[in-house]
């Protein structure tokens, strides 16, 4: 599948009740070594209130500055959370629908898993 | 949706490096072996799931095959979805360092994706005199 | 000793590419309607130019990434094809309001029709991508635009009343114009000063010439030294029109009359200075927006663009400037002004400035492009005092065209 | 148009380029192109129907005396040797297109009441003046040296040209 299309899908629970939408695809490079690099694996999804726009990423990365625009962009993203592979039971071509019982995390990226 | 007032917990703890598709790759510039631009991120092809299709637990989690660009930028942003005929496709196993770059680890010029650049190139520039000329 | 050499000529380009045919235009209009009551807008868009060439300068120098390729990568595909949209067709506009204000100057020097110049003026505009070497190209028009000094000459040869001069400085709107007016020059002459196509080309000039973290200081400099004289000499061009132009009742709208009150102080020689000045300006400034069109495209597709390659490993950044320089060329065969072009293009540019400062003020803080060099805290807090100015100018700019007919 | 539906309509262009704006970052391009559109159009609209007789013939006169204005600094300054033959006949050119522009402006308009009637006419009287005015002046400036007419004929021209326009100026002005 192409992966824009995932992007902004709605994201449902196990009942259908919403929770945001697809704002990001997190991969973890630990898959099949080819000889430059790993294959990046599926992690999970960044679920946001707003759509695909993950405005700059301020949200994840630790970026206080510029302090205002930090703090609006974080604002604007309060409540994303990460949902792990394990825990999605389908993606559809409108929603994407997790299994009950999914747990949410945190979307912080490492700053050391960061080059 | 969710109350923020208590912290999430940290997602547990992976081997390899994280990336996150649109911070980190999605409109990233690709440079080839040599440092020449090729094209830029304009989606990922991924293994999977299958649509609309109930995942089995324990089902291996999909991986990023290829990297795509030309025409599949118009139809990210106007909608649609172009055949998969149609997709140019850079494969990952060409990928050799991603920063604020892509890098590849081949040389751009046989690559599909550098088939317009060639065209333009053949037909027109290369044909005004001077077209080749070194400015340095 | 060589060292120094280069500094001094960075800071001369400078000076003599900070004026265009926008700042030639509006500068000569606002000082023949409002005086010297709208120099302090030149001082604030100084300040802003210093400081987001600043910012995009460094973050070319430190990540090697120019202005667009950050743009599109930050803002994502959607946002940054509209702000690419934007910003193209400004500088396609401001593409030809050079073009044609090459061609209006050597019609003030040869009296040949200006619309005959146009295909010359874009044919050499041309050439001069096609073969000259960027730093040649740079430092050549950049020091020939350094003519244009005599309009601060001819200030002094004028012999004006200074006291009455500093006392138009005071921000007041004068008597024969009303408040909606003076705000629209306001905004034009802040977007003739922050023109978005001069940090493109000053931030893609920087990979263009390899500037690694040694050059920061040097860059610095040309920044915080040139553009500032730069900017002195367009208010000086304000000025000019102020003593000569006002009392006359002279409201200007061609380029003809930019250049009388210097032939007043400074008689013929002067006036050769200045059309020198004018042409090489002009020209400069249309290769810099016609060179910022292809770096504009190019960065945003993904393409191998840059002058330090041959034109055939970069052909699809040589064909669209070629096409832009047609377009440009068919406008102006329309019959079209250059000068209203002109006007417009300044308050256009002021309009569509928050779309490439947002992304830039971003990435100069982010760590993962710029390591240690991410901005300080007083170019921060300046940088927000602006980011409200230029998104204040950006708003209001157009209510005020349609209030004000476009400033007539 | 009279003022009240022109001020409704400058009202809703000014909404509409706001929108414009709202929906241009959600990419919804086509009804953004619709209303850029609208926006361009309310725009010429406004330009080409913004005020009465007297206020379009004061324009064209304050236009047309900046010209004069010009033209007679640059004959001045021909005479003291200060500029150049190519630039004096540049700058004539240009400022008599601006004449040219007034005039065409100010035919174009269809006064309602006998009393902007008489103010068009007026004006058309005076804007030939001035380019009758432009015609001696650069005549003067072909003849080269010394010839019939003279610089200084075609200055007392352009001077006549200007006194006429000022009249006209404090005539509609203080309307």
């Amino acid at each position: 599948m192409i992966l824009g299309d995932l992007l902004g899908t709605p994201v449902l629970d196990a009942d259908g009740g919403r929770l945001g939408r697809v704002a990001d695809v997190r991969f973890v490079l630990d898959g099949t070594p080819h000889q430059l690099m790993a294959e990046p694996r599926l992690l999970g999804l960044v679920v946001g209130p707003h759509s695909a726009s993950s405005f700059m990423g301020y949200e994840r990365n630790g970026l206080t500055r510029p302090r205002m625009i930090a703090r609006i962009l974080r604002w604007r993203h309060r409540g994303s959370f990460l949902v792990l592979w394990e825990d999605i039971a389908v993606v559809g071509n409108r929603s994407v629908r997790l299994r009950p019982g999914f747990t949410r995390y945190s979307t912080a990226l490492d700053d050391h898993a960061q080059a | 949706m969710t109350s923020a007032s208590a912290p999430l917990p940290r997602a547990p703890k992976v081997g390899g490096r994280i990336l996150d598709a649109q911070l980190h790759l999605m409109d990233r510039q690709v440079l080839d072996h040599d440092g020449v631009p090729v094209t830029t991120v304009d989606d990922l092809e991924v293994s999977g799931p299958a649509l609309d299709v109930e995942i089995a637990p324990g089902s291996p989690a999909p991986v990023i095959t290829a990297l795509l660009t030309g025409s599949v930028l118009g139809t990210r942003i106007f909608g649609g979805r172009p055949p998969s005929s149609r997709l140019i496709r850079i494969p990952w196993k060409d990928v050799a360092e991603v920063g604020v770059v892509v890098r590849l680890g081949v040389k751009g010029e046989p690559l599909d994706a550098s088939w317009v650049e060639r065209w333009v190139r053949d037909k027109i520039i290369a044909r005004i005199p001077g077209g080749s000329h070194d400015p340095r | 000793m060589k060292r120094l050499l280069g500094v001094a000529l960075g800071i001369l380009t400078a000076i003599g590419g900070f004026v265009d045919i926008g700042d030639l235009v509006t500068n000569a209009v606002v000082g023949s309607r409002f005086g010297l009551s709208l120099v302090w807008v030149v001082a604030v868009g100084v300040v802003g130019i210093c400081l987001f060439a600043n910012m995009s300068g460094r973050v070319a120098a430190v990540s090697g990434r120019a202005t667009f390729e950050v743009i599109r990568e930050r803002l994502g595909a959607r946002a940054g094809l509209a702000n690419l949209a934007a910003s193209f067709l400004i500088n396609l506009m401001t593409v030809t309001a050079e073009i044609g204000g090459i061609a209006l100057s050597l019609q003030l020097a040869s009296s040949v029709d200006y619309l005959l110049w146009i295909p010359v003026a874009a044919v050499a505009v041309w050439l001069v991508i096609w073969r000259v070497r960027f730093s040649i190209m740079e430092n050549v028009t950049g020091l020939l635009g350094l003519t244009l000094v005599i309009f601060a000459v001819a200030v002094f040869l004028l012999k004006p009343d200074w006291g009455a001069l500093a006392g138009q400085l005071a921000p007041t709107v004068p008597q024969q114009e009303t408040f909606w007016s003076y705000s629209y020059y306001a905004i034009a002459l802040f977007g003739a000063a922050m023109t978005p196509y001069e940090v493109f080309f000053f931030s893609s000039g920087a990979v263009e010439e390899k500037w690694s973290v040694k050059d920061l200081a040097q860059s610095r400099i040309n920044v915080l030294v040139g553009f500032p004289l730069g900017g002195l000499l367009s208010v000086s061009i304000a000025v000019c029109a102020a003593i000569v132009l006002l009392p006359a009742g002279v409201s200007v709208t061609s380029l003809s009359q930019v250049v009388l009150p210097v032939a007043e102080g400074a008689g013929k020689l002067g006036l050769a200075f200045v059309l020198v000045g004018m042409v090489a300006a002009t020209f400069g400034a249309a290769l810099e927006t016609t060179l910022s069109s292809g770096y504009t495209l190019a960065q945003f597709f993904g393409w191998s663009w840059g002058k330090f390659r041959r034109p055939a490993q970069a052909a699809r950044f040589h064909l669209s400037m070629i096409v832009c320089l047609l377009v440009g060329m068919a406008v102006l065969a329309t019959g079209v002004d250059p000068v209203l072009v002109t006007e417009y293009s300044v308050v256009f540019s002021a309009i569509a400035l928050p779309l490439t400062y947002l992304p830039i003020l971003i990435v100069a803080n982010d760590p993962q492009y710029m390591g240690e060099h991410v901005n300080g805290r007083v170019v921060n807090v300046l940088g927000m005092v602006f980011l409200v100015i230029i998104l204040v100018a950006s708003i209001a700019a157009i209510p005020l065209m349609i209030v004000t007919g476009a400033g007539s | 148009m009279d003022p009240g539906l022109s001020r409704g309509l400058e009202a809703r262009v000014l909404v509409n380029a706001a929108r414009a704006r709202a929906a241009g970052w959600r990419a919804r391009s086509c009804r953004k192109r619709l209303y850029g559109g609208m926006a361009l159009a309310g725009l010429v609209l406004l330009t080409a129907c913004s005020g009465g007789t007297s206020h379009s013939v004061s324009t064209a006169v304050k236009d047309s005396s900046s010209a004069v204005a010009t033209a007679r600094i640059a004959l001045r300054q021909d005479m003291d040797g200060k500029l150049t033959r190519a630039a004096t006949s540049t700058t004539l050119d240009d400022e008599l297109k601006e004449i040219q522009t007034s005039r065409s402006t100010v035919l174009k308009l269809s006064p309602a009441t006998p009393e902007d009637r008489d103010t068009q006419k007026q004006a058309l009287d005076v804007l030939d003046q001035c380019a009758a005015g432009f015609a001696t002046a650069r005549a003067a400036l072909a003849t080269n040296d010394g010839g019939n007419p003279s610089l200084p004929d075609g200055d007392k021209a352009l001077a006549g040209a200007q006194d006429a326009l000022k009249q006209l100026e404090d005539k509609v002005g203080s309307k």
